[in-house]
């Protein structure tokens, strides 16, 4: 009943949202800071990656690239200034960031100002999928290898308890700014992602409220889950399309769901879970009257 | 030979107030020092101060001859001194094993890019499996196996404190800062612990400095002893001296103490 | 006074209490000792409301009230382990959130002076940071604030951790001194000669269940208890 | 001279408007310790009220506030109970609490639109809309009021917070639920104290800003701009809710003076950064030593 | 989900697609389009249809955002299969669903998109399948540039405009530019951010450059915000707007405030040919029409009548194609859309002027 054309859209639009979620995943899940400027980290690597290609007809994988690391090496000046704040005065100080990323975007002409940049390449749609399929699932292998090291494991540690983490030798504020680094250049190269895919940017497609969209779908998946992560973009891409019928009254249920998730399920749809074949091979155990203890987040 | 920890003329004041006055002591390779005072004497302090999470008002640290002043906590750890926190500072979240895997990290020295691209190769599988292992051999020590999959905030206290321990021990320090290890444990437990201590000292080679209200703790395991009152030196000498300083009896061990407890 | 029959409490799926009884008499010490996570704790959060639990709390002949601020209002107060003071507020100010439940501002201005006499410490330190006292500081603080409730029954869970030997006489003293006034005082302690010396009535504590009880002088001579709980042999 | 005062009277009133929300919001954060992003949709709601009262029940100025006031309390609270309350029962972490208010706003603003409609709506005059004059300067009637209401409310919650026992109480629970309620305080009801005190802010915010600008869905939006001045402030810190507020419409309105109104906020958003590097905690934020 | 029997083509309906914004910042203006269009439909189905087909209207929201309105489009063609669609009112989902209409070749006409790259290139190509109703940002700018310089008299110009909003930086360059090759300067020139309601710092500013006209070119909510406000600072100078004035709102708002100010429209709201769809909306929707609804209107006429030309129901290539060979008479005026450029030829723009707390039309005026 839905056309592979349309569903082919959403995917695609699915691919680059779990792109920065996965990002945003490793620094909010975690490593247990929270951002509200990825949009803007994402702003930076679409116009990077769009000026690359328009400009300088940089092949498609490279200028997206480009865009990532650009917007990694803003992330480090970001980080630098703001990493040592606690808690909520980081999540504002982002959410100042992404604001003004936007606003920057808004004035510089060269960019087209607030009129945005018309013209980027496109792709046809199957082609373009793939190109998102596969930089998805080279994101998400790097991201569970890095979670299953001792690097991930650190970030974690830091999450849970700064102090402890300092006492046993971590160097919190690096990986604090590697966190940080590592989620810029996903979110950078999703920015590029949807430069390619839209042929058009515009400052005001990377607003506040598609930081705290991005966020909500981390915290919807549950911290701390790569599976959650990949679940909540699927879900909370889709959700609103299944909507659609409901015109105005959308964002309402979009926004009585969210919080339905929160106060039913507060640790997120997989909380610290994975869902991974053992995991799955425990918990028919678990069924059939074996005693194990559940997976958990790390090791 | 030099004293693997030298605290000269330390000095903390916290605004008006002299936490820790014009301290010195010095600890020898292999010793169990105790460092008792009454409440608020300024002990947890002194180990503020060694950690870094504190800086030092005046007076100077030294670890091996070297100064340990402006250094970051965690460099601190790195230089071969771990503690463990009067109020339990575990991850609270995770599981015991997760808590002693983390802690082993510096074991390993893989880097970020090593767990991306060479996650298969055999010097990055040797190092994790190097790291399961010692997390394994540390909660035996330790008498955590069995609890190793629940999560350490409802571990019973006493464990806690274990798994702080072991957590300590996973950076297989020279150097071990421990701050009332006992507290929340019967008798019975901590004669336990003692031995265990003592037992950990000889296996891993480790000086071990400890702060302890419990006294027959104290007496029947440290070589020496630090006696703190007001933040400043009240007595040091053997369990034996200190037990017969009058002083000390006076200002923290009281008259009839002695008899049971 | 304060009667528990048949408690039981659940963490998810570990059974901490398992069919708990105990009784408690108006002006007694009754004492319950046990090794780690035998739910001592448990039992008395859950006295306080502050857990779920199955099973009947009566308190003075009437059904305890499931949540925590109708306990304490009814007369019964904790100090809870692990302290639970409020670090953001000055100790003077943790004191007088002890108070909170009371009108009598006379009398609170006694139990103020009073609790100053019992930690001379506090009065020093009246206005210092409560979360920058030192771990024995923070201790006697929480024992003051709970005494400046005025409760008719304390709930006492381990009073002496991490208080220095000297201290810790003092705190014995203090409780017995608690009795003397007409109050009932449910001790946890791990410190166990101390309270089982101080105590009228014990009982011990094993992973959940109620194993010995009775007289405190009786089970401080029982020799299966002192094995497990003294520690050694009494000197 | 006289258009360097002008601009000084435009950021003070500007500065104002930020307060009355800053404060309402600061008043949540230092007790549930989370940013309340639903505070917005409170404020709007509020208007919405307000204007009703007014319009519909042809009610007098002061009764149709205090009819905003109360209905956005109640909001508040209902909110609280459905949105917030079952995360604090469970000790959920801040995190969750945020995301459950951005579901909230989300839904208040959204609501709005599906029911009342997206439409603009405008205020019945109440005051003259015309200025005091002071020579060349113009001062607004409704920045007058808004800025002695901040000043009186402001006054009254530090009074209970710094005062009474209830303040107390409400600074005991902000650190530690637990130990409050061990010391027989009903953590719902000092929960519900802060929530209609906060709602009943965000009211009058609501009513003084429909009347001063006017009324829309939307209106949730501009309160991102009182939750900045509350972290310039210091987060928690009622007086630096106020300060910070001020702060900020004055740097906003020197941003423009100084030819740079396009790039205001990224001069606003600057200078926070700047701030916080020097003064992590804001700028009346307590900075307390972590002990350990 | 689905809108039920979606891709049925021999179905007997004839099914036409809009977007736009029916939550978001917009809303206002998405919903009274959205309605006009269900009505115009209705009452056309009424008539019987076209071709004898009934009509079918399939709205989907954006809430602004391109990438929704990709997924709309997207949904629309392919699995609704629609014939054509109508909408968005802003450029910036215009411009991004582009390459959805070409691969789908469906047709678009937006209804008050003004950026031109909405329709052409970066090179100058016309886009095949987006079409637009309304004029463009230069245009607008110049019109209103050369009113205020050449008719008006005025030399000394200042704008506030809003930096986020493609549609007031666009409007306002164009101004800028025109009114300063007329021999024009513009004393001040400042800015604010969608969503701030307070512009007095930037009033007082324009204040003290003394302009003789001030041009506010964004939608209605500001401009009654931004002009009750420059008349408490004692601001005097005329003001002027574009096609995001014309509201009924806006004079309940800022009626005083805006007396005596010229504004570019797309045509004379006091016409009385166009009274029958303002009656029509009111008695339906029991609320004014904006100006999208107007837009709509014309874009609505222009369809039907390229569907009639092309003699089908089911080929939108052939329908996009005959868009440009029809020509409407429409409440904005005859509509021809040129092949060149997809926009309506020489539409003549609209000056009105505010009188009364009326919009008093004025006079058709063009430029080149
Ligand atoms: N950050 C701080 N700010 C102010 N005072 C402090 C701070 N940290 C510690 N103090 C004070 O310094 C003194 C020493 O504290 P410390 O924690 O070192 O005591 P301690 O010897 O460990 O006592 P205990 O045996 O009770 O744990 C105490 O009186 C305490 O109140
Ligand atoms: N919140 C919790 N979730 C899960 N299990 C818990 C929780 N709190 C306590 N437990 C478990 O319940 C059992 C009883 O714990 P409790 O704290 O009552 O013991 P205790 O006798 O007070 O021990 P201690 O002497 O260490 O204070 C323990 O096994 C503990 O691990
Ligand atoms: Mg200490
Ligand atoms: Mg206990």
């Amino acid at each position: 009943m839905f056309s592979w054309y349309y569903i082919s859209g959403i995917l695609i639009l699915t691919g680059i949202n779990l792109l920065t979620v996965l990002g945003l995943s490793l620094l909010t899940g975690f490593t247990g800071l929270f951002s509200f400027g990825h949009a803007g980290f994402m702003a930076i690597g679409a116009y990077t990656a769009a000026t690359m290609t328009m400009q300088f007809h940089m092949p498609l994988l490279l200028a997206l690239l480009l865009g990532g690391v650009v917007s990694m090496l803003v992330s480090l000046i970001i980080g630098r200034l703001t990493l040592n704040l606690k808690g909520d005065y980081f999540c504002i100080a982002t959410l100042g960031f992404g604001e003004a990323t936007r606003l920057i975007l808004d004035n510089v002409q060269y960019f087209g100002g607030s009129r945005g940049l018309p013209g980027i390449p496109t792709y046809e749609n199957n082609e373009y999928l793939a190109i998102v399929v596969f930089i998805n699932v080279l994101a998400i292998v790097a991201m569970v290898f890095l979670i299953r090291s001792r690097h991930g494991r650190n970030m974690v540690a830091i999450r849970e308890e700064e102090l402890a983490s300092q006492a046993i030798g971590i160097n919190v504020f690096r990986y604090k700014i590697t966190s940080l680094a590592i989620s810029a250049l996903y979110a950078g190269v999703a920015g590029g992602l949807m430069a390619h895919y839209l042929g058009y940017i515009q400052p005001i497609m990377f607003q506040l409220i598609k930081s705290t969209e991005l966020t909500i779908i981390v915290i919807f998946g549950g911290l701390g889950s790569i599976t959650g992560s990949v679940i909540g973009a699927i879900v909370l891409t889709f959700l609103p399309e299944v909507l659609r019928t409901f015109f105005q009254w959308r964002l309402v249920v979009y926004g009585a769901a969210v919080i339905l998730i929160m106060i039913t399920r507060p640790q997120g749809l997989m909380g610290g879970k994975e869902l991974n074949l053992k995991a799955i091979w425990r918990w028919v155990k678990r069924r059939r009257g074996g005693a194990e203890n559940d997976s958990s987040a790390i090791s | 030979m030099t004293a693997v920890l030298s605290l000269k003329n330390v000095t903390k004041k916290f605004g008006g107030l002299t936490a820790v006055g014009d301290v010195s002591f010095e600890i020898e390779k292999g010793e169990i020092f105790g460092l008792i005072g009454p409440n608020g004497a300024g002990k947890t302090t002194i180990f503020n101060l060694i950690t870094a999470v504190y800086s030092l008002t005046e007076g100077e640290i030294l670890f091996h001859g070297n100064s340990l002043i402006g250094k970051q906590p965690y460099q601190i750890a790195d230089c071969g001194i771990t503690r463990t926190f009067q109020n339990i500072r575990l991850f609270k979240k995770l599981s015991a094993y997760e808590n002693v895997l983390i802690a082993c990290h510096k074991l390993a020295n893989y880097k970020i890019i090593d767990t991306v691209f060479f996650r298969y190769g055999k010097n990055y599988q040797n190092q994790e499996r190097k790291l399961h292992e010692k997390t394994e051999s540390l909660l035996k020590l330790m008498g955590l196996w069995e609890v190793r999959d629940m999560t350490a905030a409802n571990l019973p206290y006493g464990m806690q404190r274990k798994l702080e321990i072991a957590r300590a021990l996973a950076l297989e320090p020279q150097l071990l800062l421990l701050d009332e290890p006992a507290a929340g444990m019967n008798p019975e437990e901590t004669i336990h612990l003692m031995e265990l201590i003592r037992q950990i000292r000889d296996e891993f080679d480790l000086t071990v400095l400890i702060i302890e209200h419990h006294m027959d703790l104290i007496m029947g395991l440290c070589d020496r002893i630090f006696v703190l009152n007001f933040g400043k030196a009240l007595a040091q000498g053997t369990p034996a001296e200190i037990q017969e300083d009058k002083r000390v009896v006076e200002a923290y061990l009281g008259k009839e103490d002695d008899a049971h407890a | 006074m304060l009667k528990v029959e048949d408690l039981n409490v659940y963490y998810g799926g570990i059974h901490a209490l398992r069919g708990v009884s105990i009784d408690v008499e108006q002006g007694q010490i009754v004492t319950i000792i046990g090794s780690n996570g035998a739910g001592k704790s448990s039992l008395l959060n859950a006295i306080s409301g502050m857990i779920k639990y199955n099973g009947l709390i009566e308190y003075e002949n009437k059904t305890l009230p499931h949540h925590a601020h109708k306990v304490v209002k009814s007369g019964i107060c904790q100090v809870p382990e692990g302290r639970v003071i409020f670090a953001n507020l000055t100790v003077h100010e943790n004191l007088k959130m002890g108070a909170y439940l009371r009108n009598d501002l006379k009398k609170i201005q006694e139990d103020f002076e009073r609790v100053y006499e019992l930690f001379p410490r506090l009065k020093e330190r009246e206005k210092q940071i409560a979360g920058t006292l030192s771990g024995g500081e923070q201790q006697m603080l929480a024992m003051g604030r709970g005494l400046m409730s005025a409760p008719e029954l304390i709930l006492l869970d381990e009073p002496s951790l991490g208080l220095a030997p000297l201290l810790i006489n003092t705190i014995f003293e203090i409780i017995l001194e608690i009795k003397a006034m007409g109050k009932t005082i449910l001790l946890v302690e791990q410190n166990a000669f101390k309270a089982l010396s101080i105590a009228d009535k014990a009982y011990v504590l094993e992973q959940g269940q109620i194993t010995a009880q009775g007289s405190a002088s009786e089970l401080l001579k029982d020799e299966t208890i002192q094995e497990a709980y003294l520690g050694k042999k009494n000197k | 001279m006289s258009s360097f005062l002008q601009q000084v009277i435009n950021g003070l009133s500007i500065g104002s408007v930020y307060a009355l929300m800053a404060v309402g919001y600061s008043l949540v954060y230092s007790i549930m310790n989370f940013s309340n992003f639903a505070h917005g949709g409170v404020i709007m709601l509020g208007a919405y009220i307000g204007l009703y009262a007014l319009s519909l029940l042809s009610l007098p100025f002061v009764a149709a506030l205090v009819v905003a006031a109360f209905g956005a309390g109640l909001i508040a609270v209902v909110l609280e109970k459905i949105a917030y309350s079952p995360l604090r029962r469970r000790n959920a972490p801040g995190l969750y609490f945020i995301i459950s208010a951005m579901g909230a706003s989300i839904f208040l603003e959204n609501f709005v639109v599906a029911t009342i409609g997206p439409t603009f709506r405008t205020y019945p005059q109440i005051f003259d809309s015309k200025p005091f004059m002071i020579g060349d300067i113009a001062l607004g009637r409704i920045d007058v009021l808004m800025f002695v209401i901040s000043a009186i409310s402001l006054g009254i919650l530090m009074f209970i917070i710094e005062k009474t026992k209830v303040g107390l109480a409400i600074r005991a629970t902000s650190y530690s639920a637990k130990g409050s309620a061990f010391m027989g305080v009903n953590v719902d009801w000092i929960i519900f104290v802060i929530f209609i005190l906060g709602g009943m802010l965000a009211g009058v915010a609501g009513m003084l800003f429909g009347m001063r600008y006017t009324v829309y869905p939307q209106i949730g939006i501009i309160t991102n701009k009182s939750f900045i001045a509350a972290v310039f402030g210091g987060l928690g810190s009622l007086p630096g809710a106020v300060v910070g507020s001020i702060l900020l419409g004055l740097i906003e309105t020197f941003a423009s003076v100084a030819g740079y109104s396009t790039y205001r906020d990224l001069i606003a958003f600057a200078l926070l950064i700047l701030i916080l590097v020097v003064r992590p905690t804001g700028l009346m934020g307590k900075a307390t030593e972590d002990k350990a | 989900g689905g809108s039920g029997g979606g891709a049925d083509s021999g179905s007997d309906t004839i099914k036409i697609g809009w977007i736009g914004s029916l939550t978001g910042d917009q809303a206002v203006w998405g919903k009274c389009e959205s309605q006009t269009l269900q009505m115009l439909i209705d009452q056309k189905n009424e008539e019987g249809g076209i071709l004898g087909k009934q009509i079918e209207l399939i709205p989907y929201d954006t809430r602004g955002d391109a990438n929704e309105a990709v997924n709309a489009v997207k949904r629309l063609v392919s699995q609704d299969k629609v014939v054509a669609i109508l909408g968005p009112n802003a450029s910036g989902q215009a411009l991004a669903i582009s390459a959805a209409l070409e691969s789908a070749k469906v047709a678009d006409i937006a209804t008050v998109a003004t950026n031109p790259k909405v329709t052409v290139d970066d090179e100058g190509n016309v886009k095949p399948y987006n079409y637009r109703i309304c004029f463009i940002d230069p245009y607008q700018g110049a019109v209103c540039a050369g009113y205020a310089a050449d008719k008006l008299g005025y030399t000394k110009a200042a704008i506030l405009y809003d930096v986020a909003s493609d549609y007031s930086q666009g409007f306002s360059q164009f101004f800028e530019e025109t009114f300063e090759a007329k021999g024009g300067t513009i004393v001040a020139k400042e800015g604010f951010k969608t969503g701030d309601v307070d512009f007095r710092p930037q009033l007082s500013k324009i204040k003290a450059a003394e302009p003789e006209v001030i041009l506010m070119p964004y939608y209605y909510k500001e401009v009654a915000l931004s002009a009750n406000q420059a008349r408490e600072l004692g601001i005097e100078a005329t003001l002027m707007g574009g096609d995001g004035w014309p509201s009924d709102q806006l004079m309940e708002m800022a009626g005083d405030a805006i007396e005596g100010s010229y504004l570019v429209n797309h045509l004379d709201f006091n016409d009385p040919e166009v009274k029958p769809l303002q009656d029509a909306y009111d008695e339906k929707y029991g609320s004014v029409l904006e100006l999208n609804g107007y837009m709509v209107n014309d874009a609505f006429l222009l369809l039907t009548a390229a569907i009639e030309k092309a003699n089908t129901t089911t080929d939108s290539d052939a329908i996009s194609k005959a868009l440009c060979e029809v020509e409407v008479k429409g409440v904005t005026g005859n509509i021809k859309i040129s092949p060149e450029t997809h926009n309506p030829d020489g539409k003549e723009a609209a000056i009105v002027k505010i009188e009364n707390k009326n919009y008093v039309f004025q006079e058709k005026y063009g430029v080149n």
